[in-house]
């Protein structure tokens, strides 16, 4: 016991905190609140993932229906930081609406915005998203901005004021992991606003990759959702996002194709 | 001068018809709503949760009811 | 701190326990003990790594210089099992000897047998390791024997009686993971004892793919030994291996190519 | 008949001039070897640890004194 | 020789010609005419790689320098499709204006267009580039736009009213390949204009893998010129594009983990 | 037409021909004869894919149907070089029995040595064809080998007298491709006799990537004959594996994480 | 001195009565089976094929009759 | 009227003297350039070759005179 408190304070110590539009962050881990069987199961899968912030999306009540059905009958906003997401919005016009909506509830400043440009695909519409950035930022929210992995749009996301980027590794719930590492790693290195990897990642070996590239964290739903297990499943994407950010600062030893002996080739007998 | 007629408005999509002239508070109550669960938009406007007294319903209104719900 | 506990125990109780020739271990990460840069780093390493078990080379005594280079100046046998190894052998002949001296020192009966076929790419020579394998179990070893990653040889090996059969990732000191990950999923599917993927890690990600292969653990050293800071490789290592197996107990999503969304797509405001 | 004359023999590879009929204890200590730390093959034999005195080195004989090193 | 031209016949009459704005081409690979060490290697490798169309830079003419600069010098416009680009444009207003003076030169209305957002990657403004692709298709320009692999602004640039969308498959002069074929495969589907990949191919299996993709064709210049050999790469490249697009057209086996037997199972000799 | 024949005669004269225990070959393509919907289609895709040797299976004659049933009613051994294997064999007793068969035919001694090892995965079992090779070899068998993607194997192959090494790019059937590049360039760099890689490649890109290696062939089988329009996939092949060669010989570009233009930065209008 | 009565022999792993005695190119002309199209193992010794004449069919003589089919 | 006086323009970026109120084709030719095989853009405006003889140059003129190069 006394050693696994060891390790884990060892780990800690080994990484600054994420900071993202001035609050701090232990875990580099952020979870979505979607497509879980149960919501017993959704509110002990992110428990067990180590997540502080989670996102959740605005959407009418159902008058007809239980009110149940909200999300925060489940989680304690006093426990995780909420983050609301513009999910399903086709132009700039709506992800304002959504996020001015969000904010009203009272609770933060922050919008996960996202604005899709294709229903198949889900991907994001730069153009109507970087418009949206640039009215939410003016108004005071704290933009943190879905966005695919071109570094020119990343670039102008950053301009527009966003706290943080969150170009996708892959579709959102394909769970092909970091299709492009290249561009992923382009942007971290060219912004200075926090990059969030969000969508794609399919398993934990995904997240850690991810890590690896050298972003500051990585979102994801799907993958913890849809596993058949979601709360182990949740218990592995802590650690792999933990080991993915220690590897990317311990720097990894150099590859070659050439093998190279790992026990002393002198001192052989005769 | 407060009217007790019914008035036929738009609560999240679909048509109802409500006392007019009633707050959003008291709306929200007959809808069993806690005002704390929800934010309102009244015509295209978010209202502040401390004013829902102040705004009134009348013929025509289209009102949305929104909260959170699990999302990525 | 409690809440740490809460997940480390947790943790543990998602997975059962590696059992290798009789013996448990709460580890499912190898390390070597070769190339640090120094005995303290070696040590503080092996133990951020939290394996239990290490391997050892055997060699002549340098009688002229200091006696300082026994590992065992600065590893507890108390505190770590001892897995001596026949690295540098080309010959059959040649690993039983290094396996008998071995087991002279009185530590255990276990040795990580290791017929090298190839200078340059240090490729197991797989006829000399199953000769050596079948007399040494004769003997009464315990055999883990390094393999390349050929179903066929593993079953023979079995066969043989080793108590684990480890196929390598790639090449020793590559760097370059799990380059076959199909043939490591054949051999583990086929085969009932231990499957240990021994060679080839590079880094954090490497460790959790080959975990999530279903493999039973894994066996390091350069990825340690050569990353800039080894020790907080060594913390990656750790966490790595475990998300790698919790991932696959725990079952990942299903990939697809088309996008599904996280957030309901019913309740839109009008 | 214990002799004391120097005989010749191979340590670790490399050529030695010892007393002859000492035992392998006596030369485990004269090299400042702790017995417990190495392990002795005198002519391609495996000497149990507890045994060493029992052992003497004679000419030409080829001695191994091997114990752990770092590896992978 | 009669059997050579049979094959090559069987070969073409196994797909149709490519159709891009109004003009047909026999040939799917485009080339560029830059960086060749001399004019001579240059004309030797574009005739060695099929190609009808080939781009051309619009630049300054070098009034202290000899003329035979002029690339026309050395390249029959006669035997080959002229496509000039505006490579090294960074705004909508620059790009146009290129467009222009490449049209004034009287050959064709087609260009290049090409619009970069930052230096170090090279990577396309799709903000600008999008500006720029309705202004000279209002003009009457038949422009065949470079993009990145973002479907939505593939989208936009066909709306745009482009003869002809490029993606990239990774950027210009790196030879990383086709990163991300979903990206590539997903715009193949969607839009009508033909879909040129254009840039990033290193060696022939990359315009191989790209051409498998489903795309109308594929456009490039560093791996020829830059290649060991440029008139041999250009040769493999000719037969690498008809080989990707053949194995397209004929539909590739399903692959599968497990094996299958080439020869019976039945029939064995006791 | 002209035009096409210097094309292929360029082509021709860019590589030197196979050649293998002896015989010479101008096409570095193998292809079977199994699995084919009629034997119209497989004479058609084998005459399509420029193959001059292809494999056949030795049966018992099935006594109760029509006779047609021999591949050699179909295939005019005058045409194509015949290539018997022994595919179906779990021995070397059973291997050399077939062999001997095969040549007993009388058309040539050259065999296709294959000894199956586990009939899930259809790998080799290397030692009962290592053994089986010595005696072939002994017999004056020329020997082409089916192997793993082992070197030391390999290797041991070459010595025991084999005319051609065959080391698998995946399982037989499986159309994944070559899975383990560094392993199949270093067996070519390390053997004298040809190199060829047989079974795993399911498409052309997979023939160009394994070529690209350097090696001095490709069999395969399935990828023609489970093609949708097989005589289509035998044409793509043909020009893949040509492809593949002459890219090798002209030597890629370098590949780069970072862009390089191709286009001139000198000469911008102000 | 050649004998006609039937004998009882294994054809391709299947049991069959044929006439004892007759040599194996007979055998062939009566399967319909040219010989230059098959390679025949008679009791797992491989026959040259300008030989049929001499070898004949006896009681209990295992006979394999191959030929070569697609495979890969 | 035409004037002879050399003026100071900008060609491709430098300075130059030239002749004053010269026609387009008439600097080509001194510049021993091809009208066939150069584009000239004078004073952001590109010109159609066929005109060249009517466009003089005159000072402070800004002339970009371009053609194709080897480009990817």
């Amino acid at each position: 016991m006394t050693e696994s408190i060891a390790e884990l304070d060892a780990a800690r110590a080994l990484d600054a905190p994420l900071e993202i539009g001035g609050h701090t962050f232990t875990s580099r881990l952020i979870v979505g609140t979607g497509k879980y069987t149960t919501n017993e199961v959704m509110v002990d899968a992110i428990r067990a993932s180590g997540s502080e912030m989670v996102t959740v999306a605005v959407r009418r009540v159902d008058l007809d229906r239980t009110k149940e059905e909200g999300v925060l009958h489940h989680l304690d906003p006093g426990e995780f930081f909420l983050l609301a997401n513009t999910a399903g919005c086709y132009s700039a016009e709506d992800a304002v609406r959504y996020a001015r909506l969000a904010r009203a509830a009272g609770f933060n400043e922050f919008v996960k915005l996202e604005v899709i440009g294709d229903e198949r695909t889900l991907l994001p519409d730069v153009y109507q998203t970087l418009e949206a950035a640039k009215i939410l930022a003016d108004e005071g929210f704290k933009v943190m901005a879905y966005t695919n992995d071109d570094l020119i749009t990343a670039l102008r996301l950053e301009d527009a004021g966003c706290v943080a980027v969150m170009p996708l590794a892959s579709p959102i719930g394909s769970g092909l992991g970091v299709v492009n590492p290249y561009f992923i790693r382009e942007i971290k290195r060219r912004l200075e606003v926090p990059v969030i990897v969000d969508a794609g990642v399919g398993t934990a070996s995904d997240a850690c990759v991810t890590m690896e590239q050298g972003v500051d964290g990585v979102l994801m739903n799907t993958a913890l959702a849809a596993a058949d297990d979601p709360v182990r499943m949740s218990h592995a994407m802590k650690h792999a996002v933990l080991a993915g950010r220690l590897a990317y600062l311990a720097g990894r030893m150099p590859s070659r194709e050439i093998a190279v002996p790992s026990s002393p080739t002198k001192g052989m007998l005769a | 001068m407060k009217t007790t007629e019914t008035v036929r408005v738009q609560v999240n999509g679909k048509e109802r018809d409500v006392t007019g002239g009633q707050s959003v508070r008291t709306l929200l109550e007959s809808l069993d709503l806690k005002p704390g669960m929800v934010v309102v938009e009244l015509n295209r406007e978010i209202l502040e949760r401390d004013r829902y007294e102040e705004f009134t319903i009348d013929e025509g209104d289209t009102i949305e009811l929104v909260h959170f719900v699990g999302g990525g």
